[in-house]
């Protein structure tokens, strides 16, 4: 047991030698987190949306704190900072069905977003997309952070 | 405007409540907006029961996107009386929390605790409104994950184990409903139970439907705890923060009946009802006399309780299997009075806990003089758990027995009398030691739990005496709602 | 063919893992078991599905194992052996489902009620009502976009969860982990 | 044999939920029965995509010159059970490492002992 998390973070401390891993996944996340946007926005018209793009661009963060340590990890996205997205993304979505309520629709109605209904359930779709993607990648970095974050403990 | 919206603002009202919990974080400020949140929810319950009342069940399409294509809301009698339940014991349990939280839960965690709490309610009534067999899937989920969360915040580390158990069973007992309910949409091509309903008879006698139904039927039998599928639950209770047990007690497992309830009333109807009503008679009578018994040996006060919650699982299971309009209805009333009895009773325990910091038997010797009002409290809805006349207890056992009676199974109302004896038996096990065991001397300063515990215990011991002298407005309800089931049965 | 390949793979995999003890190797054959599954979704036509199962499925399941893993131990005690009442109701609870399989539609056979009743509608209105080509995101994001609510909830309540779990624990942990033993011997 | 035929994926389907639900219900170590709970579901997942397909049919995402598209509802249904499914996945790992720090076990058998050992009590 104790070796293992000896052995995780002398793994750790080779791993900040490593510059090619390091050079090569600076040029990666990058690319991760653009495919993530794409994928977030491209929905409509290919496989994709809200869920899968939150994974992406939670696994960017996660493929980041694994090579850098996942304390300078963390500074990047702090634990307020997370759970902020983490409700966000969840009160978009429910208060999108709220604005279809207050535009005289019932709960979840996005025709009557805007004045043209397949307009509406557009950017009714859009935003609620958001609020998946918003709430699912923050959830992973945030479940992800705090096992990895275990492995200090003691 | 919002009127027309009540369906939908009773579900989302909790789950936007809950993020917005997550981020407050202070204590007392979680505790404060999940308390006034949900008071709006019972009110909103309320609102949503009288609307039943007047005009009849509300159909509310999600979306505007009408029945089998959308998610339809859809509340009569049943679940609007359900609605009240789940959220006035949420409502009534959080004035309670405050103290009894804040004792057992480190301060760091305890706006998770209410987060949590809210989305369990969220996730149970969710479960209550709604008119499609896999957005109920969907909120089942939603509770359970939050309640698995909420037992293993107990301060005991066999919490943990309970929590893990459940999570398993309660995983599989979902997968189970889902491959019913896949198989069900194989054959109908539809999600919406009303939708189901119709197109089931044509082809009620294919062996894909028979199985779909057995798989739901087992998979939500795990979740209810119905004997021999209650092996989580009497760790599950006795293990969980006590505001948690009495909440779970009082809600999650009458959500689960209502959930069979609907689904074999209402979806599946006609011939598999009689089948599936004679199992289910067998096992709720095993489990009334394995869940009393058992309840007598125990040392431990809330391991005590959970198998006697076994025991009155069996009662409810047993109404509807008589699949009269009788049965059902005192099927319902229990699942009624046995909500506000079993909170009453985990709400003694629980303040009892708060000043003891114990629910072993043996270290409750001389308590009724120690905290004569939270033992007292106790015994009155002891009482109602018995079914002695004048308590509410005894309304439900009245229609269970008579249901019996009109069916001619005199053995089941022998049998139900017996097991409500058995009930004596470990109920007067607490009061012997309570009232005519000498208090241990170290116990000198045992006092009376804060009054924020104490109301909640009065109301819901109150309203346990409230409905057993006057009855006619549940039995109303009940006998309404038993009728509209039955229609379903006799199609 | 790929298809029977596929499923071959699947179901040797599964077995394998009844007798591996090394739960490394028990993770790492979970994680290639929904890969696995991923491909088969592409060869069903299910690209929405088999993108979220290797993303979600494959991949983030797979890392919070290999944690747990790092955290625990990877390497299981004993043999439990063949126990037999639990090999009873899995044979029972098989034999009804494969029962229930006798009725049911053949695979791919376009005349099955769900190819006839819910199911095709979509198709027809969801690219005019929503102007959204990819039927899945329209029946995902709008028909049945409060399942979606439901399910973003869920995430929610899952990573709430893990903080009240395991969050944050550096500092208090030792004076947790007294107070639960201490719980137990009260 | 014919009349049968078209119905063996559906039991290669229900084998594969049958292993894992044994794992989940006999093996003894508390991650692999979290491994078997994703073999069960995901066994299930595909039962449910494999009813959705139909013969020559194309992914359905609408586009010029395809006529047959795959039944869309069961991918929707399925993405939101993948999701659940991790989501349960996360949950009972935590518990899993709370459980491994105050029971110094991951071992279903070895914590009953050290439970029953202090029964007692209870």
């Amino acid at each position: 047991m104790k070796n293992l998390r000896a052995m995780s973070k002398r793994r750790r401390r080779e791993m900040q030698h490593k510059e090619v891993l390091r050079v090569c996944s600076k040029l990666l996340i990058p690319l991760i987190m653009l495919f993530a946007l794409y994928v977030q926005f491209h929905g409509d018209f290919g496989p994709g949306g809200g869920f899968q793009a939150g994974v992406i661009f939670a696994s960017a963060f996660i493929l980041y704190a694994l090579i850098f340590g996942v304390d300078v990890g963390m500074k990047v996205l702090s634990p307020g900072a997370r759970r902020f997205f983490l409700a966000a993304g969840l009160l978009l979505y429910a208060g999108v069905g709220i604005a279809g309520m207050l535009f005289g629709g019932r709960y979840l109605n996005y025709s009557v977003l805007l004045q043209d209904p397949v307009a509406g359930q557009h950017l009714g779709i859009l935003l609620i997309e958001l609020g998946v993607g918003v709430t699912v990648a923050a959830a992973m970095i945030t479940i992800f952070y705090v096992f990895a974050n275990q492995d200090e403990s003691e | 405007m919002l009127v027309a919206n009540l369906p939908a603002l009773q579900v989302v009202l909790p789950l936007i409540a809950a993020p917005i919990c997550l981020l407050l974080r202070r204590s007392d400020r979680a505790w404060l907006w999940a308390t006034i949140v949900t008071w709006f929810c019972l009110g909103i319950a309320i609102c949503l029961l009288r609307e039943v009342l007047s005009v009849g069940a509300i159909s509310y399409p999600i979306g505007d996107w009408a029945a089998p294509i959308g998610i339809e809301y859809k509340i009569d009698l049943l679940s609007a009386f359900l609605l009240v339940i789940v959220s006035l014991i949420g409502a009534v349990v959080l004035p309670y929390a405050h103290a009894s939280v804040s004792s057992e839960i480190p301060d760091a965690r305890i706006y998770l605790f209410y987060t949590m709490y809210l989305l369990c309610l969220c996730g149970l009534l969710g479960i209550a409104v709604t008119g499609d067999a896999f957005n109920l899937f969907v909120f089942l989920e939603i509770s359970s994950l939050s309640s698995y969360v909420l037992i293993s915040m107990g301060r005991y580390r066999r919490s943990l184990t309970a929590a893990y158990r459940y999570l398993i069973m309660g995983t599989v007992g979902a997968t189970f409903y889902i491959i019913g309910v896949g198989m069900m949409y194989m054959m109908t091509g539809t999600l919406n139970m009303a939708d189901l309903a119709n197109r089931i008879p044509a082809v009620a006698e294919t062996r894909t439907i028979q199985v779909a139904i057995a798989f739901i039927v087992v998979g939500l039998s795990l979740k209810l705890a119905i004997f021999p599928l209650h092996m989580w639950l009497p760790n599950a209770y006795t293990f969980a923060p006590s505001v948690v047990t009495i909440f779970l007690a009082a809600t999650a497992t009458k959500v689960a009946v209502y959930a069979l309830l609907r689904m074999i009333f209402t979806v599946f109807g006609g011939e598999p009802l009689f089948v599936i009503g004679e199992v289910l008679m067998i096992l709720s009578v095993a489990a009334m006399f394995v869940g009393s018994l058992v309840a007598i040996y125990q040392t431990n006060i809330k391991r005590m309780l959970a198998y006697s919650s076994i025991a009155q699982i069996g009662y409810m299971v047993l109404g509807i299997s008589f699949i009269t309009t009788t049965g059902l209805a005192g099927g319902i009333i229990h699942l009624f009075n046995h909500a506000l009895v079993k909170g009453a009773l985990f709400m003694a325990v629980g303040g009892m806990f708060f000043r003891i910091a114990s629910v072993r038997l043996d270290d409750m010797a001389g308590i009724g003089k120690r905290m004569p009002i939270t033992t007292g409290c106790f015994v009155i809805a002891g009482l109602g758990l018995i079914g002695v006349p004048l308590t509410a207890g005894f309304i439900s056992k009245w229609y269970l027995v008579s249901a019996a009676l009109e069916k001619e199974m005199w053995l089941i109302a022998v049998l139900i009398l017996i097991s409500s004896l058995l009930a004596v038996i470990y109920i007067w096990r607490v009061v012997e030691v309570a009232y005519f065991r000498a208090p241990p001397k170290r116990a000198a300063v045992m006092s009376e739990p804060p009054l924020s515990m104490l109301i909640p215990l009065f109301i819901l011991t109150g309203a346990s005496i409230y409905f057993g002298i006057d009855a006619s407005r549940t039995v109303d309800i009940a006998m309404a709602a038993a009728q509209f089931l039955m229609i379903g049965v006799a199609q | 063919m790929i298809f029977y390949a596929l499923l071959t793979f699947m179901v040797v995999s599964a077995l394998a893992l009844l007798w591996l003890r090394n739960l490394f190797a028990v993770v790492m054959l979970s994680g290639s078991f929904s890969l696995n599954a991923a491909v088969l979704y592409v060869v069903m036509d299910a690209v929405d599905v088999a993108f979220t199962e290797a993303a979600v499925g494959a991949g983030i399941a797979t890392v919070l194992m290999l944690g747990t893993l790092a955290l625990t131990t990877s390497h299981e005690k004993s043999d439990p052996g063949v126990s037999w009442p639990h090999f009873v109701v899995v044979v029972v609870v098989g034999s009804a489902l494969i029962y229930g399989t006798l009725d049911m539609p053949r695979y791919g056979d376009p005349m099955a009620p769900i190819h006839q009743h819910v199911g095709p509608d979509y198709i027809e209105r969801g690219p005019t009502q929503t102007g959204m080509p990819n039927v899945v995101t329209s029946i995902l994001a709008s028909y049945r976009g409060y399942d979606t609510l439901g399910e973003v909830t869920v995430v929610f309540t899952a990573a709430a969860g893990v903080l009240a779990l395991i969050g944050r624990r550096r500092k208090k942990k030792n004076k947790i982990n007294k107070r639960t033993r201490s719980g137990e011997r009260s | 044999m014919d009349q049968f035929a078209g119905l063996y994926n559906y039991w290669i389907f229900i084998v594969l939920m049958m292993i894992g639900f044994y794992i989940v219900m006999a093996q003894h170590n508390l991650i692999k029965k979290v491994v078997g709970l994703n073999i069960f579901q995901v066994s299930v997942f595909v039962f449910y995509i494999s009813m959705s397909k139909v013969e020559d049919g194309s992914a359905p995402i609408i586009a010029e010159g395809i006529t047959v598209y795959s039944n869309p509802l069961p991918h929707v249904l399925i993405l939101t059970a993948i999701v659940v499914g991790v989501a349960t996945t996360a949950l009972a790992l935590a518990l899993v490492v709370r459980i491994r720090d105050s029971y110094g076990s991951i071992e279903e058998d070895e914590i009953e002992a050290e439970e029953r050992r202090r029964e007692k009590h209870f």
